[in-house]
This record gives C-alpha cells, structure tokens and sequence, in this order.
C-alpha cells in the first residue's frame, strides 16, 4: 500500500465500479456495517484517503439519486472497505438490506479527505457524534500505522448501547466517550468533555451541524486548528452539479469536491 | 456502424449525444469515467458577464424520478472562463458549446461579444428559460417578445451556430420556437426543467432555499417528448431534445419525435459514464434494425 | 383525534381527502377495499351531455414514477348516471361531486340543468382542462377568456358548489384561476394531467392511440404542489390541490402549500385502500405534533 | 371449498392481501413458477374461479403500477394459488426474482374468468399458445375435478423444450402438441393441428392475439362456441381507469372486469 501521505489527491483517478457484498452487520439497531469488495476480482481496489466518501447508487422505487457515504475503513490485505450507514431514510435502507453477495455500485474515492498531517500534528484529537465516528476510525488507522501518532478519539452518544465501534478505534488510539444519560464515560454533550482540559495539536471533528460549530468555537477559543467534515445534501458528488454548495471565506464551493473536510477557519460559521 | 453524424446549422457533430448545461461542469469533472472526445459534444455550464455566487443552499431536493435544483447560474463569469477554464478544455476533440445567460439583453450580447475569442467554441446555447434567476432567465423565455428580442440581438452579435434553449412552463412553446427561428436562430433546444416545489413536512418548510426550483430527471420525459414532436412540426431548423434521458432507448424516443440530436442531463448525476453508453446503446439498435444513419428513424412518428 | 373537517364554499366536508375524477369510477369499484363514507368525498368521472366511447385502445402507458392515460371521457352520459348511477350510490354517507365536461358551453350548461334533480349531489367539478378531447375540454382551459366563459355560464346555471378544475399547460396557472374566480367559482381544483407523450421505440410507434396524452402520478408531484402554492397566495377561494399524492405526507405537503382539501387519483390504482391510509396518516401527523386543527399547518409555507 | 360453479362472481369480495412466496421455479429461461400464500396464516385464499386473474405489486425504480397475472393453479388444501410469469419486462422480472420468504402484494380475484361449464359442454379443448396456457391449467383442472368432464388441451410452442407444464396438464387431460420446429407433437401452429378434424363442444383459448384471431375465425367457420382471455395493458384492474378496453358489440369494455375472457361473438374481431 502506499502511504497516504505521498498521494496527491488531485490527480488520483475516480472510479464508477461495482462491489460486492461480503459482509453486513447490523451493530445496532439503527446501524450497518456494510464489508464490499470490487466484484471483479481482478480489479484492485482504489486508493482512498481518510475522510474520502463514496456515492453508493439504489435502485428502488422511492429513489433516484446516489448516497454519500464516507468510508469508515479500509483493508488493504482483504481488498475490502467498509461503510457505517445509518438508517436515515429509503436510500440507506435500501443499502443496509443488501445482503452478502448482493452487487452494489460505488463512485470513489471522492472529496478530499483530511489531508496530509503534519509532523507537528503529534497530539490530534478525533471527535465524532453518532455516525460522524465513521471517517474517524480510518483517520486514526491512518495516523497510528503511518505516522506513529496515537490519536485520541472522543465520541459522544446519547446512551452506552449507541457507541459505536469501540473495539475498532480502541485499536488505534485513546478513546473518551460522553454519553448524554451517563452510562458510559462522562456525561453530558462532547463539548463538556474534560479532554478539552488537556494540549491538543489538531481536532478533526464529524457528526450533527450544531455539535460541530459548538467545537469550532471551544477550538477557536484555543486557537486550535480545527477540521470538519460536512454532509451536505449532494446530487453527483462530482463538482458538476453545484447543490451542495458551503459558503466559505472565499465564497460558495462544492462540499463534495472542494470537502467534504473543511478547516474552520475557511468557514462562516 | 450506422452513421451517427448529425448537423445542428453549419455545426458539425460525430454523434447526437450532447450534455446538458450544469450537469457536466466542464467536462473535466467527468474525464475519469469517458472518454471526452466520444461525445457528439457538451454544453458548459451557464456563463453570465459577471460572476455569479448562485443561490444559498440548500439548492437541490430529490422527487419521484427526478430532482429540483435551484443553483441559481452559480459561475466565475465569462472573463475567467476564456482565461482559466478554456485554455484547458479548447483542444478535447469535440464540439464544446456555451450555454449562455443574462439578467438583461446587454448581458447576454455582452457575454457573446467576448466569447468570439475562443476560436474552438462553434456554438452557444442561449439560456432563456432559467427557472431560478430573479431577472432575466425565464422571464425571456416564457413569452413570444421576449424570446425574439433576445434572440435577435443575440444574433447580430455571435455570426456562429446558436442555439436557443427553451423553457416548458408555456402555454404553447411551439409559438416561442417560431418567434425565435423568425430571429434566426439555427436550433432550438427544449425542455429546460420544469418549474416545481417539494415541502419538508416534518420541518414544514420549504426543501430549496428558493422555494420553487427546476423540475428534471426522468419524470418529466414524457413531456419533453411531447413538447419536442410539437415543436419539430412547427419548425423547420433542426431541435436539441433533452428532458430525463437515462439510456439509448430514451435518446431514441426524442429522435423518433423529431430531435436531430440529445442533450444528457440528470442522468450524469447517477452514471457518470451514461453518455458513452447511450451512444453504444444508439449505435446497436440501428445496427440491429439494419438502419443505416439517425435520418431513417429521425421524425417517424 | 384533531379536526380534519373542512369547508370548500357551502360544502361541508368530514376530512380534506377526496378521490379524483376518473381514477375512483362510481366508487362503488372500491367498496370491497374502504368504506366510502370514511372519504371526505368522490369525485364521479368526467360525465358529458351525451354518451362517449371514449378513445381508441391503448389508452394508456406506463412512465417513471407515472402514467400517460388517453381515456378520451368514455361515459354513458348525463341522463345514464341520472337514471342507473346516482340511486346506487346517493346514499353513501360522503359528498358526491360530479365531474362535468363538454365540448361547447351548451353542453357544460345542459348538463348542470339535467343534475339539478340529483338533491344529493351538492358539488360539480368542471373540467376545462381534459388534454385527451378534440373539441372543448384543454381548449377551454388554457385562457383566461375561455375558463372565464365556461365559469360564468355553469354559474348561472348551477346554485350549488361551483368547482373549476384547472389545466397546468398554461404560462400562469394564477391568471386562469383569478379569472375563474372573478366569474364566481366557489374554489378551483388543481392540477389536472400535464400533456405528454411516449414512444414504443421498438415498434416505432407511439404507446397511445393518440399519440398524446395525460401524465399523472408522483411524477409531476412538485410541479402540482408549485401551482397550487402560486394559485393559493392569488385566489380568496379555497383551492383543491391533487397531482402525485401518494400517501399522507404528499397530502399534506399540498395542504402546507396552502390546498383546503386534496384529491388522490393515479395512486388509487395502485392501493385501493390508499384513501384511508391518507386520511389516518394526516391524523397521526396532527396529533404527533400536537395541532388541532388543519388550518394550524395550511398555507404554513 | 365451494364449487365454482354455485359462486356468483358478481359478489365476489375483492381482496388487497400480502403473499408469501412459498416456492419460485425456474421452469424456464424466460419463466418461473411462483407459489404463493396468504402472509397473515389466519387469513383464508380467497376464492377464485378459472380465467380470473391477479394484480401484483412491484417495488422497482423502473415500475409505477400493478402487473395483472392470470391465475395458474389454485391449491385450497395447501392455501396456495401459483402464477406463471414470463421475463417481458422490469415488471415481470421483478416478479420472477422474488425468492422463498418474500412478500408480495396481491389484488385478487379480478376478471370474470370462463364463465360456468355448460352441461352440454362435455367435449372441451382448451388452446393455449406460449403463457397462455397458463389460465387452462386451472380450467382444466376444474372442469375434470367438478365436472367429471375430461377436457382435452392444444399446446403450441416454438420447441420442444417451450412447452410448459405438460405433466400437470396430462393430469386433467389429454394433451396435444403442435410446434414450430416439430420437436414435438406435430410441426405447425395450433391452427394447422389435427385435433380441428375432430367435434368439440367449446373452445377456450389464451395466447398471443394473432393466435386467437385465427381459432376464432376457425371456430366460427364451424359455429363453434369459442372463448377467449385477452391481455390487454391495464392500470388499475378494477373497471375505474378505463384503459384496457375492448371494441365489443356493445360499444367498448373494460377487459379488467367484462374480462379477461369474452365469447369472441362479442368482439369485433
């Protein structure tokens, strides 16, 4: 594999390739962990960058466009990446009830990623709320294998029984959990968290717009540099079809090319 | 291999396949997925004098087989696109056309004037049926005079292929398609999107920022095919059919109305490679009809 | 339990969902799915003066998320359903509106005279907006003239509740219905199909007999919903919204569009018992978010 | 189970019921077998007489409305009815995919089906060309177990290997066979077969229009009683759109509920 970190982004090649699917885990009531590999066995799969996603296409009769899904992991060894979906409608219904074997079309790897982290970047915090822990375990993968960083997972949830991949990111890093009830970690939002108490580098954060905004503003206080990944409503994914516009310092730009990972600072918020 | 090639005035095309204005940015988007230079040509998106920041978001909502947009002509304007995006794009072996767009007929004549530098650029697309631009846009395309006045300015000021691209929220858009061929026009293209609205019931607003938005995908073909045959009775230059094509047998059905070539819009959006397909799927079925070239289908019905 | 009664004019309605005309028949065709007196009402299909066969086979063709139909308002006449209809149906507990078509105001006219005895039927709907007629019908409901001639006419004609139903192949579907209303129609219903068309590409000829005809279903959904929006911020009279309701959350994207009541057409012929389903889905909408009434969401866009 | 004959089909409760697929053959490239059942166990089969027909619900992007389908075999000990569905299309596809354990929506009984057997009906042939023989499997069946009459069947096929359901069939009645290439039975067309030389009471036939047009006309020639089931495109299924009419004697019918079957006397064929 070759490391992330030497992969010019702009020239990485787009690819519409159907997966199939080799295994679907429903990990909680509401949410999939969806395993796909390229069907074509004898096609490699993509390079793809944390914080990357692709656009899944359905085929029911309540939709018509694609799916954004960010890639919750990659595995090179079983050429297999893996796509936490939530329930949150007929398109991710229609894509959690694949069942293994089942021929799924994706376009990837699309957007930008996190980009490359710097050699200061040495204590980088990684916030996700609900399905926004998804970018994050590959994030931290990433990190840990390639940059010998440990990075600090914070994730909040509303309950115990909804923290997700636990396991998985404990792999890689530190992991604090806020649960809104309390039964596990701290309680109260992540914004509440005592990490904030300690010396970050970077904070790379994904979940609910509110939540995101409310760490822009803890990070802005501490002058901390701080990255979002945002879900805008999207039609092609590609940069041609203008819908999933952000307003930005430097005006209105595609989240699903010019992001969807955004340095806060470049935003409106 | 029948023969594809087709004519729109002295506009030259391999093939019939074009896309659609703000579906396939500036064919850049898609070089990973087709082969450009397949195509019959494609359409830039919507071009105005000045730049534009379009509309705020949220801009798109997904419907029964289709999708609003409300983008709003979001572009750099036409001085970046001859400096920056042109230079780039000017050699893809294909014919590339500009769709052009204006909040007054100045605008419109003014944009023209500077597109003539860009000598590989052998047609625009005037837009006059824009749903989501306060000023201008639909409110030319939408009555006789209006349509006229822009096309004949239009006119005097660009001597290459113009096309005029047509707005279906009309009573009867085979009167704008004759108002603006007495203009000389040498191709009408038709249906721009359709003007609609989706409400967000749990939140009870409005899906789009702007509240109504342009109606495309497949729902709304079988009134481009509609609006296409009638306006390929009443004219005689040659029709630009697009409106929810997603394969060959949909291109088939507009050149069956009457369409001497297509336009491929929503469905870039679904299957980036769509368009190369659709001239393959084209390509078999007059092959295996044992048609020899588009003109023995074109019109047939 | 909120209040879903409404009131379109005099009439007086237990819910805001109705069936439109000619997708529910005599009602009686469903009565082994709901119980028709759960309706807020049914519209019976398009009834004329004298008998009509109706258009040649196919009528109709399937399209995404829609359907094109070419019926061509085959019914047995005025003094058919007089006589052998209404006294089957008449004493279900719902309104009973008629819907009235002709090809000449004297026909729309001599109809509303010979309805008169049926003391139960305390509504019309006029259509001047059928695409599948040669002569009257669309012809009618495309200016504002005409719609108002044929509203001022039956008005005169006809005491009980005056529906005006209302064709969206027009440039300002707002202009029509002010016109309509300035003559005295007591509400309008809108949208009636939108003219299109379909080609069997294989056989290479067209799918209806008349080569055109009139898409419905959730396809044109959110161009229904625009009209009806544009319509209700134009007109002091309640509006009848319908095009693509599929289920309670569509309905009531018409009533948050500002629509009274609302028809259920293409979708009965999908689920027979779609009505009901509406009607307890507008209930649990109401009461899981705590309203009253209807007039606490209509017209909250 | 009630006789047919005593079921007066003009007060037959139409039903809107969920299926389960209790069995999917493939019997056929182009056609499957689908046994279906009642899904609530405490619902009964709905009566159903031959020549009736079903509407089934399809959940795909490509189709909006009901696919109606003749009813091949209904099984009152078992609770199931089965259809024969040909690959014609997204619809029908749909349909044949549906795999053991699935859910499917049914209208039903539609149509009039063939009517009540005459006493003096007792020498039958019933003609079915391709699917069409899918509505005389059940007539048959019918005619031999309530009216002890032994009726004989005329199948056409293009080959051998198209004739469907012949065991069943032999079951009821005696089998004859024309096909195109003469692979089986006799090498023709059903019109060219010799059971024409021999003396029929009805005939009941179900295929391909030009099929039926010709037996009609043969019929005629010999003032035969002739039936025939037509499949014209329809939408609703239940005489309220008003699509899928028929010239008739009497002006034009919806083949939905004056059909599915017609004395070709009434038509203006």
């Amino acid at each position: 594999m070759q490391p992330i970190d030497t992969i010019d982004r702009d020239i990485m090649k787009k690819y519409c390739l159907d997966f199939t699917v080799v295994n679907n885990e429903a990990i909680h009531e509401l949410y999939s962990l969806l395993t796909l590999t390229p069907s074509d066995s004898s096609t490699s799969l993509p390079d793809i960058l944390p914080g990357q996603f692709v656009q899944v296409r359905v085929d029911n009769a309540e939709t018509f466009l694609r799916r954004p899904i960010s890639v919750n992991d990659v595995d090179r060894d079983n050429h297999t990446l893996s796509l936490l979906v939530r329930n949150a409608g007929e398109g991710s219904r229609w894509i959690m009830n694949r069942r293994q074997g089942d021929t799924v079309n994706l376009m990837l790897p699309l957007g930008n990623g996190f980009g490359n982290i710097a050699e200061s970047d040495n204590r980088p915090l990684l916030v996700g709320g609900g399905v926004g822990i998804a970018p994050m375990l590959y994030l931290g993968k990433c990190m840990s294998l390639q940059h010998r960083v440990r990075p600090a997972f914070l994730v909040g949830a509303r309950s115990a029984s909804d923290v997700l991949q636990l396991q998985s990111l404990q792999q890689w890093g530190d992991v604090f959990v806020t649960t809104e009830d309390g039964t596990m970690g701290e309680k109260g939002l992540v914004t509440a968290s005592s990490v904030w108490n300690e010396e970050w580098t970077t904070v790379y954060c994904c979940g609910p717009a509110p939540m995101m905004k409310a760490i822009a503003q803890i990070c802005k206080k501490k002058s901390l540099p701080c990255k979002v990944s945002l879900e805008n409503m999207m039609a092609c994914g590609l940069g041609a079809c203008l819908c999933c516009v952000e307003k930005t310092v430097r005006g209105n730009v595609c989240v699903c090319t010019e992001g969807p990972v955004f340095d806060t600072a470049d935003l409106t918020w | 291999m029948a023969n594809l090639e087709v004519n729109i005035g002295n506009l030259q095309l391999k093939n019939p396949v074009l896309t659609a204005s703000g579906t396939f940015g500036y064919g850049e988007e898609f070089k990973d997925f087709i082969s450009l230079d397949r195509l019959g040509g494609f359409i830039v998106k919507g071009t105005t004098l000045n730049p534009r920041e379009g509309n705020d978001y949220p801009r798109m909502a997904e419907t029964p087989a289709g999708m609003l947009n409300a983008v709003g002509l979001q572009n750099k304007g036409v001085d970046y696109f001859i400096t920056h995006i042109y230079p780039r794009i000017k050699d893809i072996d294909t014919q590339i056309m500009v769709n052009v767009s204006g909040a007054s007929i100045a605008d419109y004549v003014a944009v023209c004037e500077k597109l003539k530098v860009c000598d590989k650029i052998n047609a625009i697309e005037v837009n006059i049926s824009c749903p989501n631009v306060k000023q201008g846009g639909m409110a030319f395309g939408t009555t006789c005079a209006g349509a006229a006045e822009v096309t004949a300015a239009v006119r005097q000021a660009w001597d290459r292929t113009l096309i005029v691209k047509l707005s279906p929220n009309v009573t009867s858009i085979t009167d704008i398609a004759k108002a603006v061929e007495a203009e000389g026009a040498d191709s009408v293209s038709l249906i721009n999107t359709l003007l609609g609205m989706a409400i967000d019931v749990e939140r009870r607003r409005p899906m789009l920022s702007t509240i109504t938005g342009g109606l495309s995908g497949p729902a709304v073909r079988p009134i481009a095919v509609r609006m296409v045959w009638q306006v390929c009775k009443a004219v005689n230059i040659p029709v630009i059919g697009l409106g929810g094509i997603m394969n060959g047998r949909d291109a088939l059905e507009f050149i069956m109305a009457g369409a001497t070539a297509i336009q491929v819009g929503t469905a870039n959006f679904i299957d980036p490679a769509v368009t190369v397909k659709i001239i393959d799927e084209i390509n078999g079925y007059l092959d295996r009809n044992n048609f020899k070239s588009l003109s023995e289908i074109r019109g047939i019905i």
